[in-house]
């Protein structure tokens, strides 16, 4: 597995949505750890939302050594990418970003065929319209995965061979990983 | 055809050693404890559920009333009732109640206790019909200990 | 009786595999359709004691989540629970001293061969064999003597704390871990006389259920299913953490993919287990068992964190992402058996029933950390 | 009068044997129990009577106080009669069978084929509660049980017409007389004719252990595939007497093999040696249990075997062996006596 491939199309991909500014991503790709991690200064005003784009991020301190952000249409090519490299897919949840109005899609990627590579892709769409392509046709394994997204979040995976509840009992009618579940 | 004779045999052998093993183990001691007629000694670590330390001196608690094992714990099992009282400086523990069917033992009351005024008790034998029976006062359980 | 209702899909009929079965360890239900003796398909259905942990990640403090790592797998409760205060760690940037790091290392490999152990015992009952069952549960007990010594608890164990160890171990303590290894690799010839060389055993599990690394690679599973299809990937070699790079130990990897591939992997990473135990026990250094500056009240720079241990049976990973408050603002438990029971479906398809049960049992399911 | 002498002998004989049946039955649970305790390093019943030895009443007992649950749905005279074809056949066969030289109910001439008979129809049983059960476990339990009954009598069959071919008879009582003498005279070793005695013998074990459903061959009650197969929906004295007939079968089957293999009552030492010497019933149920707790030791040895591996063990090993056993023999019996 070619790392710096994977990075360099993942990279390509995210700022496919943003043709006219790429050195944005270049820029990000540096100031980002230190704007996250210096969250606590922008306290007052809160930061926004990330842009699509690829971040190298401390892997010592994050546990993992690629953050990408792509546009909901982008996950299938993203699982593409990582699968023709021959990573793995561990999981895949979501954050409910309630201050933003949007969820986040989150993908883990790891290699294990060799030396440790770990790759999240992530992705934001708006909470009252959470549609995002599925990706079970690139990795079988997500079909659970995505179900359990769909279980908590309520997100709808378009094209899912099962959009079924698969922990919750198949006849409830909440999603209470939603920060605005109260309990039932 | 060679190999399967072969297979026959060297199958039958393993199916012989296995009967020789448990044979053998037939012969030995069994290992288990006869529950009601023995049973084990806890191994001091062992958490029961918490109790109040006495204090040999005072012959009794030594809790600040402060709540800390209350606010720490992560099942809200604990319930601290304490009084202001004349001539005693601070808070005075009256009831202090332990909802033990919630209670997941993780020790997280006991380290947050700053006079080390509780332990994990040794009691393992406890069975009931009714989740009441759960539901301890422990200064209760201390007086009574006396 | 029209012609069509006389058709071959007349033959097939359903049947409901759980949650109540003998064969399903706890309370998994796999829908099954079946022609005869033959699985059609087999629908593994979930969530028969999901308790929503990551919720509860979200309503409780960092320390406060500690306790439900114990509940996750029952089996080796201290894996997860290294996983977790390893990851809050990172989180806070709190270092552990030495010796607590060599604590947890011999608790959670101890722990590691208990499962292993009672996996082995109940994938031979699965298979038909009561006895061997009950010969390792004679071991097992020792090690849950041995660890309720230190920890406490005999399961559901809650003893690592962020930065050290809840209590320091005694000299009794490590001089029964070894007395315990000496005993055990006494005892692991009668376990491979008595169940592996037999010849039944291995008509059973020879060339039954075969899952091929691109499968494993799709699904994602990990842990000794991976390893048993020829991949070798375990993650305290591949992304190691605590005190494994310093430790020399192998990663049991065979090629097969089929159950007894499975069997053999564990088989080997007992003692596997055993030679990092000795290891850590000759060389754990004196000290403190808890960190001096350990914050009281965990407040963790926000963004995403993640962080993976190699379980029992797989790959256990955390992603926890914080927003500076003390609590998680979102706690994702990424439990390996999920994965792994998710090629069930695909890999059981036009096996014998009899075949498909071992094929579960060997993918070592226990189900709350599944349902979580 | 001889008439009246004869029916009286009759109920005696009739009385001890399932006397005998049931007690054997019975206790036989017992031994297993405590058998299996201790191969597994536990202590197996202990606290009802001295080392749990009225375990079995209390059993009886228990079974016998609880409600008879008929499920709704089930084919309610199938299900009556399945547990009593379990249990009946088999007493019957103990008729014949004969525990000393005079200790047999019933001498008859074709002995042997009448415990075939009779121990045919065990299969029936178990298709019936199976099928009569209406439930899907039962149902692939039963017709596991089938196949795997109709695959292993023909080999069973086949080595049992060896036996008879050089014993020269259908009689148990003339078969025994045929192996008269010390352990190196009976079937189990190469003499009479049958040079393959060994090995006729261990597969005739192992078609009898298939045959009682005894494991590694209980395919149709794999608690960890089909629950408890096909008595899945009784419970009661139903379950009790489809308990008890597998035992009695156990009880039988090793009967038959010392009767057949193993000289019948006659002692393993030259009859020069003083007291152990002598014949008797005695060494007739001494082999025979023996024989029982090698049953109940394999069962706590060894895992259960797939029905594909089961099949594939009658049909490519021990079908084959047997046949060309039989021709052996019957070349033997034919060019030297």
């Amino acid at each position: 597995m070619n790392k710096a491939n994977v990075i360099q199309e993942l990279k390509a991909l995210a700022s496919e949505g943003m043709p006219e500014e790429p050195e944005v991503a270049a820029v990000a790709e540096e100031a980002a750890p230190e704007a996250e991690e210096g969250g606590k200064a922008k306290k007052a005003a809160p930061p926004e939302p990330r842009k699509n784009g690829l971040l190298e991020v401390d892997y010592a301190r994050r546990g993992v050594h690629v953050d990408v952000q792509v546009a909901a249409d982008q996950v299938v090519r993203a699982a593409e990418i990582v699968d023709a490299a021959g990573m793995t897919l561990e999981a895949v949840t979501g954050v409910d970003w309630i201050n933003d109005k949007e969820l986040e899609v989150v993908y883990d990627y790891a290699y294990t065929g060799g030396e440790c590579f770990r790759v999240v892709v992530r992705a934001r769409i708006p909470r009252d319209e959470a549609n995002i392509p599925t990706i079970t046709e690139v990795f079988a394994g997500a079909n659970w995965h995505e179900r359990e997204t769909f279980d908590f979040f309520g997100i709808n995976f378009e094209g899912h061979p099962q959009l079924e509840y698969l922990l919750l009992p198949e006849d409830c009618d909440f999603h209470p990983l939603l920060k605005d579940f109260k309990g039932c | 055809m060679a190999g399967y004779f072969t297979n026959i045999l060297s199958g039958t052998k393993s199916l012989l050693v296995g009967l020789s093993i448990t044979q053998k183990e037939f012969f030995k001691k069994p290992v288990t404890l006869q529950y009601p007629w023995e049973s084990l000694e806890m191994t001091p670590r062992y958490r029961g559920h918490i109790q109040l330390i006495k204090d040999p001196e005072t012959g009794s608690h030594k809790c600040i009333s402060c709540g800390m094992c209350q606010r720490g714990c992560p099942s809200n099992c604990i319930t601290i009732h304490s009084e202001k009282q004349e001539g005693v400086k601070g808070k005075v523990l009256v009831k202090y109640e332990l909802d033990f069917t919630k209670c997941s033992l993780c020790g997280q009351c006991i380290e947050n206790c700053k006079p080390s005024a509780i332990e994990f008790s040794k009691e393992y034998n406890l069975a009931s019909t009714r989740k009441e029976d759960f539901h301890y006062d422990l200064l209760k359980r201390l007086k009574e200990q006396k | 009786m029209s012609s069509q209702a006389l058709s071959q899909n007349n033959e097939r009929f359903e049947v409901n595999l759980g949650p109540q079965h003998p064969a399903t360890h706890g309370v998994l239900r796999v829908k099954l359709l079946m022609d005869g003796e033959y699985i059609v398909d087999a629908e593994p259905v979930l969530g028969y004691i999901h308790r929503m942990h990551e919720l509860m990640g979200e309503n409780r403090t960092w320390a406060q989540f500690l306790p439900n790592m114990g509940r996750l797998d029952y089996l080796s409760a201290l894996s997860y629970n290294l996983g977790y205060v390893e990851l809050v760690e990172k989180m806070a940037g709190i270092e552990v001293p030495e010796r607590a790091e060599y604590i947890r290392v011999i608790t959670t490999e101890m722990n590691r061969i208990s499962s292993h152990l009672l996996w082995f015992g109940a994938f031979v009952l699965d298979l038909g064999g009561f006895t061997p069952l009950l010969y390792a549960f004679t071991d097992r007990e020792e090690i849950l003597d041995l660890l309720e010594s230190v920890t406490g608890a005999r399961l559901t164990y809650c003893y690592y704390r962020f930065g050290g160890c809840y209590n320091d171990v005694e000299d009794e303590f490590l001089s029964g871990c070894l007395a315990f290894i000496k005993r055990l690799r006494a005892r692991m010839p009668m376990y491979h006389n008595l169940v592996t060389k037999n010849v039944i055993l291995r008509q059973r599990l020879e060339r039954v259920g075969p899952v091929s690394a691109e499968m494993c690679r799709k699904y994602g599973a990990t842990g000794p299913v991976l390893r048993g299809s020829g991949v070798n990937y375990d993650v305290r070699k591949n992304e190691p953490y605590s005190i494994y790079p310093e430790l020399d130990f192998d990663v049991p990897v065979y090629h097969e993919g089929d159950s007894m591939a499975r069997y053999m992997v564990r088989m080997d990473e007992i003692e596997q287990c055993m030679r990092i135990i000795e290891q850590a026990i000759a060389k754990i250094p004196s000290g403190p068992v808890m960190a001096e500056k350990v914050p009281k009240m965990i407040k963790p720079e926000p963004g995403d964190y993640y962080h993976a241990v190699e379980a029992a049976r797989g790959t256990f990973s955390i992603r926890a992402v914080s927003d500076g408050k003390n609590q998680a603002y979102r706690m994702k438990l990424r439990s390996p058996t999920f994965s792994n029971l998710s090629l069930f479906q695909e890999a059981s398809k036009g096996m014998l029933l009899a075949d498909a049960l071992a094929l579960m049992g060997s993918l070592d399911l226990v189900i709350p950390e599944i349902d979580r | 009068m001889d008439l009246g002498i004869n029916v009286i002998e009759m109920l005696l004989y009739l009385v001890a044997i399932i006397g005998f049946a049931a007690i054997n039955a019975a206790y036989l649970v017992w031994v297993e129990r405590k058998g299996a305790g201790h191969i597994q390093r536990r202590t197996g019943p202990k606290e009802v009577g001295p080392y749990g030895l009225l375990q079995p009443l209390a059993d009886g007992a228990k079974l016998m106080s609880k409600q008879l649950i008929i499920p709704a749905g089930v084919d309610k005279p199938l299900f009556m009669v399945a547990p009593l074809l379990a249990m009946v056949p088999a007493v019957m066969i103990f008729v014949t069978i004969p525990f000393s030289e005079n200790l047999v109910a019933r001498d008859i001439n074709i002995g042997l084929l009448v415990i075939f008979a009779f121990a045919s129809v065990n299969v029936l049983s178990l298709l019936m509660g199976g099928w009569a059960s209406r439930n899907k476990y039962a149902v692939i339990s039963a017709a596991r049980a089938v196949s795997q009954n109709v695959a292993y009598e023909i080999p069973l069959l086949v080595m049992t017409i060896t036996i008879v071919l050089v014993s020269g008879s259908l009689n148990l009582r003339e078969i025994v007389f045929s192996q008269a003498g010390a352990f190196w005279h009976w079937n189990w070793l190469p003499t009479n004719g049958n040079f393959l005695g060994p090995i006729t013998f261990i597969m005739f074990f192992i078609c009898y252990l298939a045959e009682t459903n005894r494991a590694p061959f209980d395919l149709g009650e794999a608690e960890s595939e089909l629950i408890a197969g096909f008595h899945t929906e009784y419970g009661s004295m139903g379950f009790g007497l489809f308990f008890m007939g597998e035992y009695a079968n156990i009880v039988i089957g090793s009967a038959l093999i010392v009767i057949l293999f193993l000289g019948g009552w006659y002692s393993p030492f030259p009859e020069v040696v003083p007291f152990l010497g002598s014949a008797g019933v005695w060494w007739f149920l001494l082999k025979m249990y023996l024989l029982i707790w090698l049953v109940v030791l394999i069962r706590w040895t060894f895992p259960r075997v797939t029905l594909w591996s089961l099949l594939n063990l009658s049909w490519k090993i021990l079908i084959p062996f047997s046949l060309f056993n039989l021709l052996a023999s019957a070349g033997l019996v034919k060019f030297l006596g």
